[in-house]
């Protein structure tokens, strides 16, 4: 039984127009994607903007409606009504830490809002373990009566954490955690991340477009491209042996913080970029789509027509 | 040092930092700190407890008792502001419309709003489908030249009271606010902290009406107070055409109503004359109450 | 060395306040630095340095700043030139690129109409078509595909990158000597990012102007950069070329921010932290060392009361003494017996 | 931008059926019917009787309607009973007068708000823009019909310099030059009442969106190219800050018919609103309903107009 496992799954969003405002065409979010998360590890989906990858963790938390396709959580089907209480074993960690906690709320009402939906505690019992949580983030216990615009950025972010382990999870979905957060704030944030995730055995699903932060949080990662999967596997695999060329198209593009490496990295991201026009129809359907994924060794896959695969 | 005492410091640090209240608190500071706007609302907190005070000690239907030995009196000490064509005292009529007119304003503002807060609430906070078809019927009711149909409405309704008037206004006056809401919840749904709300457990409902309404409070301060300025005036516009209240409940605009009459409006000022005035500035007053809330919510319009 | 002759910016002393309640707030305090012909100068900081307000400084775009000290360009203290003399100059002998694609253009202007307004205000004589022309000629130099389609388009039909294009040919349309890059990346993805920072270390090559590039990302900075700028609070905390910025890194803010970046090459466990948050404006410690909070483990006595820029090695300068103090394994040490998260 | 058009007016349509339900309701509410008026006591009941079954009064309420329709679509709309006349050509002079009061007043709004408008958007929180905020901060809190009546008193009676009734003096030719001037002479003051009232929504309107453009990122853009700060204003700023005003035109026309109402009973000018107004203290409600209904599908044609204008001056919505 996997920890989680996504087995085909489509999110389509309608296209309305027309003089009826009917719909005509749908946006293929994710488009007819499996994966499985292994747990208490970090599994990284990294893809730029419109990738899809924010879409498959909102779908996971169900933010987005499924159009086809399962997700199992513990080998439960999430979308089954009666295994409704598990959604508390899945929470998530939004990107931007300003509009992500309420502004008119004290932190007290913003942590406590999970349990108050699922535990039924008495004030005084809540408020201890909301100060408990505090504490567990690393922020002083005192502050439950404050409102979130008396925090910074990286200390909103850990209440937003506060709130998200409140109810004990299994599994977590950070959307971007730090992509909104100045780079000395960041590595508080990811440092702080990877210590609850030992101390409280989560797994989590990773989003990001930062290569950089993938490759040092993830153990598995998945790499995305207009709604499809083109390469998934360990971090080694993708780092030390990319296969498809959208890969190393955007490893090509991470800038390189050596500026001894300059021209070295310049040189490399022409040849590949070069290597990308040319074989582009070798990678990508007609429609520009990648193809699905075969495996190539155990742990990695990558999308290949049929004929590539030896 | 350890890890929590630094924390600690810097929770401390950011509070000398970012000391911005919420919107309330931003709204009482703003409202203090211009000068205008708080004499305003030291006027109008005057007059209404003025109005509703002393018209205990009145009695209406003494009031608006025809005397016909007193007609068109000008201002004496008997009649400190003078009579009407029926002999009726204008200094009490004066009191007891204010008291009318302001009760109506208050009421319909209060209804309007609720009936407005919810509907804009839902078809925003839903949108699609739901928004899209609430919205159809809010655009009707907005190209209704809705003057005339409530007087229409006033006119053939049989039994006609103050109840049914202000429900007639209400019923084409809560689209105003209902549009503005809804727009303003189509916006924070989309928040973050909308979304966090829904993978926490809280339900629509829930996430609606103690998520998302008490981040429209202030947006429904101001607008319900700006409205309460526009339904004074228009009930007292409508009185004036004569479709307001009934004759035998003044209210600001009755008196106005006999300024139709030239000879009133020429000769005997001080029939119409004291109500506009009391109109204008409470208009004014409320309006600069609301106006001044209005700054306080938009902070590159704040006063330093 | 670099000659003197090729310097095309001299900031010197330059201060900008903010006016805030009723006091003035410095957001670039006692700022010098100079642009020299065809090289890049990175100004690295987090946000909240300063390094946007110097850059809307030297173009003269705050409207409501109090500016003291001089920037000389072309022969002229911009801080005391007059609007309508520094209009002349903006846009033609100094050009701005900006950090959000999206708004940055006009968005009931065509594409071509917004390039050509750049070309007219500086040459009122040049006649319609050759201003066609030239527009179409930059579109192709910025690496548009089909130019003469683009010119009649409105910014809400394009990506993100290809606004990004369209904003660095109107910076580019009259060959500007000094060009500032305002975190011209940061809204883009990666391989776009990497398109346009090609793109624009080749136009400067082709224009041999000096280009100031602000950003918060030491990859971008790696990169690019010939020489680069640290600013913490309003103040330039160390300034020096690129290989010695990176290799020998001396102030414990510059240092404390490599080290807080996930390394490719290096294996880390743990980021490096730097504690605190950069105060706001109204709360910037206006004496001794800004910096001192943030690392307090190093004793008072190792920084200067009135902290000065040092010259540790030629061209290569550092503000206050306190880095001959700042030792990052204290630090982890200090952590690892609190245990630090 | 056709397809924009198209499905704007696939809103329109059913917006127009359900103004005529309504108003076809609100008749059907009102006392008595079309013969009402005739009612004499002479008259046999019988005879009554057989001719509202001819006249159809007796048929299903949608029966009615349809037929209330038809006729309303050929130009019939029922006879005032009071003027025993039909209501189409008792309707025709007014709807002239009242047509051009409107425009009256529209282009002395538009003449104010916009000079107003502009000055205190661009120069926000100077003594001119206070002036001006002064002067929106009295207009909104003055009712238009006190406005209205304190003007009448003032110019009309006092000064004498306008006249207090009419759309033109007695005795006038039609067509001659003094008829026209007496037009207008009649027309000036209560368009200039209705319109410095009702500008200062648009000033209002205009100076915040002025400072909102002001603060946007092409602005800086602009100011980056050299453009000079008259420059940045007259082609950057104004351009886009009065896009929404000229979208705005259509939906005055809603407000205007409020203020006719107004306007025309208090200087007893001869418009749609007066004709209103005496029709419903007269009970003349097939004159009423009329009156609705033309202004109904009047405020129809201005949203619609607007739309139509801003889908015409917005490249995001034109280019789709």
């Amino acid at each position: 039984m996997e920890f989680l496992e996504v087995k085909n799954l489509k999110v389509h969003f309608p296209i309305r127009g027309g003089l009826f405002n009917r719909k005509i065409d749908a946006v293929k979010a994710v488009d007819d994607v499996s994966f499985q998360m292994e747990e208490g590890k970090t599994y990284g989906l990294v893809g730029e903007s419109g990738s899809g990858k924010t879409t498959i963790g909102r779908a996971i938390v169900g933010l987005n409606k499924i159009t086809a396709g399962k997700i199992f959580f513990e080998g439960k089907d999430l979308a089954s009504a009666k295994n409704k209480s598990i959604r508390k074993d899945i929470q998530m960690i939004f990107q931007d830490p300003y509009s992500s906690l309420n502004p008119k709320k004290r932190v007290l009402d913003i942590v406590a809002e999970p349990i108050r939906n699922y535990e039924s505690l008495t004030r005084k019992e809540e408020k201890q373990k909301v100060q408990d949580l505090m504490e567990r983030v690393g922020l002083s216990a005192e502050a439950i009566l404050k409102y979130p615009h008396e925090f910074s950025g990286g200390q909103r972010q850990r209440i937003g954490v506060a709130r998200a382990i409140a109810l004990k999870p299994k599994l977590i979905i950070a959307d971007e955690p730090v992509s909104a957060l100045d780079v000395s704030v960041q590595a508080q944030v990811l440092n702080f991340m990877q210590d609850i995730q030992k101390d409280l055995n989560l797994t989590y699903l990773f989003i990001s477009h930062d290569l950089g932060i993938v490759k040092h949080m993830c153990d598995q990662i998945g790499i995305m491209y207009k709604g499809r999967y083109v390469e998934s596997g360990k971090k080694e695999d993708i780092f030390t042996n990319p296969q498809h060329i959208y890969t190393k198209r955007l490893i090509a593009a991470i800038p390189d913080i050596d500026p001894r490496n300059r021209d070295f990295q310049k040189n490399h991201r022409r040849d590949v970029q070069k290597m990308y026009d040319q074989s582009y129809h070798e990678y990508f359907d007609k429609e520009g789509l990648a193809y699905h994924l075969q495996h190539i060794s155990e742990s990695h896959q990558v999308a290949l027509p049929h004929r590539k695969v030896d | 040092m350890d890890s929590k005492h630094a924390y600690v410091e810097e929770t401390q640090e950011q509070m000398r930092s970012v000391k911005s209240p919420s919107g309330i608190s931003i709204m009482w500071r703003e409202l203090v700190r211009d000068k205008v706007a708080l004499f305003s609302l030291i006027f109008l907190i005057l007059i209404t407890t003025f109005v509703y005070g002393i018209s205990l000690f009145l009695s209406q239907e003494e009031i608006v008792t025809v005397d016909l030995f007193a007609i068109h009196e000008p201002p004496s000490s008997e009649y400190w502001l003078g009579t009407d064509y029926g002999g009726r005292d204008i200094f009490g009529q004066l009191i007891i419309g204010t008291r009318n007119s302001l009760s109506i304003g208050i009421l319909v503002t209060l209804m309007t709003g609720l009936i407005g807060i919810i509907y804009g609430l839902v078809s925003g906070y839903y949108g699609g489908t739901i928004d899209n078809m609430l919205m159809r019927i809010v655009d009707f009711f907005m190209i209704l030249p809705f003057l005339m149909v409530i007087i229409v409405f006033v006119a053939i309704v049989p039994k006609y009271t103050i109840l049914s008037f202000s429900l007639i206004m209400t019923a084409f006056l809560w689209m105003g606010i209902a549009r503005l809401i809804r727009s303003k919840a189509l916006q924070e749904r989309e928040l973050d902290y909308a979304q966090a709300s829904r993978t926490l457990g809280s339900s629509h409902l829930k996430i609606m009406f103690t998520q998302v309404l008490p981040n429209l409070s202030s947006l429904i301060i101001v607008t319900m107070t700006l409205n309460l300025a526009a339904n004074i005036g228009l009930e007292s516009g409508l009185s004036f055409l004569g479709f307001g209240f009934p004759e035998s409940t003044p209210s600001l605009g009755t008196l106005l109503g006999y300024a139709r009459n030239p000879q009133t409006l020429e000769f005997r000022w001080w029939v119409w004359v004291p109500a506009a005035v009391l109109i204008f500035i409470l208009m004014l007053s409320v309006r600069n109450v609301g106006e001044a809330l209005k700054r306080a919510t938009d902070a590159r319009q704040r006063r330093g | 060395m670099i000659l003197l002759i090729n310097q095309i910016l001299n900031v010197s002393n330059l201060t900008t306040s903010f006016r805030i309640k009723d006091d003035y707030y410095a957001a670039v305090d006692n700022v010098s630095l100079q642009v020299f012909k065809n090289e890049v100068l990175a100004i690295v900081g987090e946000s909240g340095s300063g390094k946007s307000a110097l850059a809307f400084s030297i173009m003269g775009l705050h409207t409501r700043a109090k500016m003291e000290g001089n920037i000389y360009f072309k022969g002229e203290d911009l801080v005391n030139l007059s609007p309508a003399k520094i209009n002349k100059m903006r846009g033609k002998d100094m050009a701005m690129i900006f950090q959000d694609p999206l708004t940055a253009l006009n968005p009931l202007m065509t594409i071509g109409e917004q390039i050509g307004e750049a070309l007219l205000l500086h040459n009122k004589a040049i006649t319609k078509k050759s201003r066609y022309e030239q527009v179409i000629k930059l579109l192709q130099l910025v690496g548009i595909a089909r130019p003469k389609y683009t010119y009649n388009q409105f910014p809400h039909e394009l990506s993100g990158g290809m606004r990004q294009r369209v904003i660095i040919a109107i910076a580019i349309s009259n060959s500007p000597e000094l060009l500032i890059a305002d975190e011209p990346t940061t809204a883009l993805d990666v391989t776009i990012q990497a398109q346009i920072l090609d793109l624009i270390r080749e136009l400067k090559n082709e224009m041999q102007a000096g280009i100031i590039l602000i950003t918060h990302d030491l990859g971008v900075v790696a990169e690019m950069a010939d020489r680069i700028a640290v600013m913490y609070a309003g103040e330039m905390v160390e300034v020096a070329d690129v290989h010695t910025l990176f290799e020998n890194p001396l102030h414990p803010y510059t240092r404390s921010l490599l080290n807080s970046v996930p390394n490719s090459k290096q294996k880390q466990d743990r980021l490096h932290v730097i504690q605190g948050v950069v105060p706001s404006l109204q709360n910037l410690p206006r004496t001794g060392c800004r910096f001192a909070h943030r690392i307090p483990w190093v004793t008072e006595t190792a920084h200067e009361k009135m902290p000065q820029m040092h010259e540790v090695e030629p061209q290569h300068y550092v503000r206050c003494t306190c880095y001959k103090h700042f030792d990052f394994l204290e630090k982890n040490k200090e952590d690892h017996k609190h245990g630090i998260s | 931008m056709w397809k924009f058009i198209v499905r704007r007016l696939f809103i329109t349509a059913p917006q127009i059926v359900l103004l005529s339900v309504l108003v076809f309701l609100m008749a059907q509410m009102m006392p008595g019917d079309a013969l009402s008026g005739l009612i004499d006591p002479n008259i046999d009941p019988q005879a009554i009787e057989q001719q509202r079954e001819k006249l159809g009064l007796n048929n299903p309420w949608y029966v009615q309607y349809k037929d209330w329709v038809v006729s309303a679509l050929q130009g019939d709309l029922g006879q005032s009973f009071r003027f025993k006349m039909p209501v189409t050509d008792l309707v025709e002079q007014r709807l002239i007068n009242t047509f051009w009061l409107s425009l009256a007043t529209l282009i002395i709004t538009y003449l104010i708000a916009i000079p107003l408008g502009i000055t205190s958007g661009r120069f926000n929180d100077t003594l001119r823009d206070q002036i001006i905020t002064g002067y929106t901060y009295i207009g909104f809190a003055t009712p238009l019909f006190i406005f209205a009546l304190v003007m009448l008193w003032l110019f009309g009676f006092h000064f004498q310099w306008f006249p207090t009734s009419g759309s033109v003096a007695p005795g006038s030719e039609a067509g001659s030059l003094s008829y026209v001037i007496s037009k207008l002479h009649h027309l000036l003051l209560p368009a200039i009442s209705m319109a410095l009232i009702t500008t200062v929504n648009t000033v209002q309107y205009l100076r915040s969106e002025i400072i909102d453009t002001k603060q946007k990122d092409f602005i800086i853009t602009a100011r980056a190219k050299g453009a000079s700060e008259s420059r940045v204003y007259n082609r950057h700023i104004l351009r886009n800050s009065l896009l929404p005003i000229a979208a705005f035109f259509g939906y005055e026309i809603t407000g205007l018919i409020g203020g006719t109402v107004f306007v025309e009973f208090i200087y007893s000018y001869p418009g749609m609103g007066l004709l209103f107004m005496d029709s419903i203290l007269q009970r003349d409600y097939s004159v009423v309903t009329s009156v609705v209904l033309l202004f109904g599908i009047a405020s129809i044609l201005g949203a619609l107009l607007s739309d139509i204008i801003l889908s015409l001056i917005d490249p995001r919505i034109r280019i789709k």
